[in-house]
């Protein structure tokens, strides 16, 4: 079976800058990856590069099946990105967020209530401005709002991030619930301990590539 | 001013605008061509 | 990168032209050579024919000598903008760096040309009217035209990267024809419903004699030789910087390549 | 198409409710503009007067400059951007989206300044149906060329700047038309101001039609 990503020598340049130098990874479906390396290792960009959102300057890249240098738009709808900062608009509430991304991405409108509920966006939290709640209340809209989509790959960019100790263990019992259905999940993290503990692969990136865990190693 | 002198303005200008334009034209090729090699400017 | 079709600018002639690569690289090649000699050697030819050759027309007197030089400004700036116009929706069709090049070539050239178009106008319109600026269709569609080239550059030297720049700007070039015949109609509209529409409309009513016909026409012709000229080099030139660009970033990439592996 | 329209443009306008920036300081602006104008031109000499519709689609302009401005200033948070993109909105959809929420809000302030001129540049609203008549395409066409003008300068460091200088030259014919089509009601001559309202509508068609047609363009970037 075709693996769900297929990245070989990726360069991706961000306004300049190289952020990927010759990235190759191979992820399967239903496999749990986690991307780790210090700060400015390139994590998030191959992340956005899986998303689609980050055009591919030189090199392969083949996600769900399809060319991202040739059809991103196919790959953006099918993907889901929990970013750092969580996407989401600051002057409208919680509710309003997941109810408008949930409309644009055709998802079922009871799918997002019950995710909600699943992350505690319920009463007061539900009802705020995004702006005036905390990181962790934030991020669980964001995942709520990741969850109800059921996307076939998971992109998570420090998902554990601002998250208090429930809110991280329900994130792992979702992120495996997600792999148990067949979906793929890659994870940025520098969380070893955790990202351990749910048992991923770990594929290591330094200087916009990977050092360690890429397909000629595995 | 004369109908001659506005004339003459008006030729002036447009010559020296033209030929300055010209000259940076040729100025930024001579400077970006020493930094690339010559096997990539195909239409020597 | 792909360079799509880019070498048809020069093609044909990409002979041996030793001289250059081993003594002064240029953006000239043969064929612009022969081109540029070309103008060199008609603008003797021009100026003998707007200053010398020709009468004073019957009704302008001497100012008609301006328009020897204003007539191939507004040409070859509209024509230039009309490469931009087609360049863009062949951009938007193909996607290919030539188009690019060509559309943001001919913008600048176009630009240049139509500030040109304006000061003689201006001038011209100093002598026969004895006001530099008259609310007519043209001059008012051709200040509206350069303002947009303005904000064309302006878009392109904002854009972060080669993708935006030539996206964003293929979205402008698009715009520059429709905008131009809504700005000039409209003009044209509001003009004719104002009494004194006739004061402007006899400007261009005397009568054209064989002579300076053809000195219109070969004054056109040689602005139309210069744009091309002018074409072939600006062409080259944003080809060279998109060269030295991918150079730089290539050298950016191996480097942080070898800080990551030890 | 008209599906992520509507989701979108009703997105924009829940969010204008929340914030109310464009009733609370738009709108305010485009009165304030009208007061200056009063002050530079001595409304007792008559020129105020005559100036009139001018002097209101002027104002309209400069607040579409602002409007466009806060309809993606809206998107600008962090990550927003992507989070769109990763949505199956058509771009055709978002275009259309935005720009009917930028036309409600705009009718808005228009509404505002129309009271503005009858109150203090004592104008008589006579002809109402040709002001109306004008008002509305015009306005579709300001909002068309403003959500594809904003979204070239999207991401920019330097959009604050550039959108006007993209986006006035393009309105050039609005005013031009939608000024001499309010005389002609304000004349109480209307048949004069017939012809310059289908200006507008072309205008409006030719935007909306190009905003459709290559909005993605500048989205997709990848």
């Amino acid at each position: 079976m075709a693996p769900v990503i297929h990245l070989r020598d990726v360069v991706a340049l961000l306004g300049g800058f190289p952020a990927l130098t010759g990235v190759d990874l191979d992820v399967d479906a239903a496999e749990l990856v986690a991307l780790v390396g210090a700060n400015g290792a390139g994590k998030t960009t191959v992340l956005r590069v899986c998303a689609g959102l980050v055009p591919v300057d030189s090199g392969t890249a083949s996600v769900l099946g399809e060319d991202l240098t040739r059809n991103g738009r196919a790959v953006r709808s099918r993907v889901g990105l929990l970013g750092p900062s969580g996407g989401l608009y600051d002057e409208l509430t919680a509710m309003d967020n997941l109810r408008f991304f949930a409309r644009a991405a055709r998802v079922d409108p009871a799918d997002v209530d019950r995710a909600a509920e699943r992350f505690g966006i319920t009463g007061r939290v539900a009802d705020s401005p995004v702006v005036r709640l905390s990181t962790g209340q934030r991020r669980r809209v964001a995942l709520a709002s990741l969850v109800a989509r059921r996307p076939q790959l998971w992109l998570l960019d420090e998902p554990h991030g601002g998250l208090d100790a429930e809110g991280r263990d329900l994130l792992d019992a979702v992120v495996l619930s997600a792999v148990a259905s067949g979906a793929t999940v890659v994870i940025a993290s520098h969380d070893l301990d955790r990202t351990s503990a749910l048992g991923c692969r770990h594929v290591t990136l330094a200087g916009g590539s990977v050092v360690e865990g890429g397909p000629d190693a595995a | 001013m004369s109908t001659w002198a506005w004339v003459i303005t008006g030729w002036i200008i447009t010559v020296v605008v033209v030929v300055a334009y010209v000259g940076l034209v040729l100025q930024r090729g001579r400077s970006l061509s020493r930094q690339v090699p010559p096997e990539e400017q195909r239409w020597m | 990168m792909s360079i799509g079709n880019g070498q048809s600018a020069g093609t044909p002639l990409a002979t041996q032209d030793t001289r250059s690569v081993t003594g002064h690289p240029t953006t000239g090649s043969p064929a612009t050579r022969v081109l540029g000699i070309i103008v060199l050697l008609c603008l003797p030819l021009v100026l003998w024919l707007s200053f010398v050759a020709t009468p004073p027309d019957a009704v302008q007197g001497e100012s008609v000598r301006l328009l020897y030089v204003h007539v191939p400004s507004v040409t070859v700036a509209y024509v230039a903008c009309f490469v931009t116009f087609v360049a863009s929706i062949m951009w938007l069709w193909k996607r290919s760096e030539w188009w690019d090049l060509v559309g943001s070539s001919a913008a600048e050239i176009g630009s240049v040309f139509t500030a040109l178009t304006l000061v003689s106008g201006m001038i011209w319109g100093q002598i026969t009217w004895g006001t530099a600026w008259e609310w007519d269709p043209r001059l008012t569609s051709t200040l509206f035209l350069f303002l947009l080239l303005v904000g064309y550059q302006a878009l392109r030297a904002a854009s972060p990267d080669r993708s935006s720049r030539s996206r964003r700007s293929a979205v402008i070039g698009l715009l520059l024809v429709p905008n131009i015949l809504i700005v000039n109609r409209s003009v044209q509209w509001w003009r004719s419903l104002h009494q004194d529409a006739t004061l402007f409309r006899t400007d261009l009513d005397f009568r054209i004699e064989g002579l300076m016909l053809f000195t219109w026409m070969f004054t056109t012709a040689v602005g139309m030789v210069l744009l091309v000229w002018l074409l072939f080099h600006r062409f080259r030139v944003g080809w060279l910087a998109n060269r030295v660009e991918e150079r730089q970033l290539s050298e950016a990439v191996a480097a942080r390549r070898a800080e990551a592996t030890p | 198409m008209l599906r992520d329209a509507m989701l979108v443009a009703g997105k924009d306008l829940r969010v204008e409710a929340r914030t109310r920036v464009g009733l609370g300081q738009v709108a305010p602006f485009a009165v304030l503009v009208l007061v200056l104008f009063g002050f530079a031109l001595d409304p007792d000499r008559g020129i105020l007067e005559a100036a009139t519709p001018g002097l209101f689609w002027i104002t309209v302009l400069f607040a579409s400059v602002l409007g466009v401005q806060r309809a993606y200033a809206v998107e600008s948070g962090a990550g927003v951007r992507d989070a769109l993109r990763l949505t199956s909105l058509s771009p055709g959809g978002m275009f259309l989206g935005k720009a009917l929420a930028l036309a409600v809000q705009l009718l808005a302030v228009e509404l505002v300044l129309g009271v503005g001129v009858i109150v203090l540049y004592g104008a008589d609203p006579a002809g109402w149906i040709l002001l109306v008549g004008t008002a509305l395409p015009a306005t579709a066409g300001i909002a068309a060329a403003g959500s594809l003008s904003g979204v070239l300068a999207v991401g920019l460091r330097v959009r604050e700047t550039l959108l006007p200088l993209l986006l006035l030259p393009v309105l050039a014919p609005v005013l031009l038309a939608a000024t001499r089509a309010f005389e002609a009601a304000l004349d109480g001559s209307p048949a004069d101001g017939w012809p310059w309202a289908g200006l507008l509508a072309l205008f409006a068609v030719v935007y909306v039609g190009c905003g459709i047609g290559l909005y993605g363009t500048v989205l997709e970037e990848s």
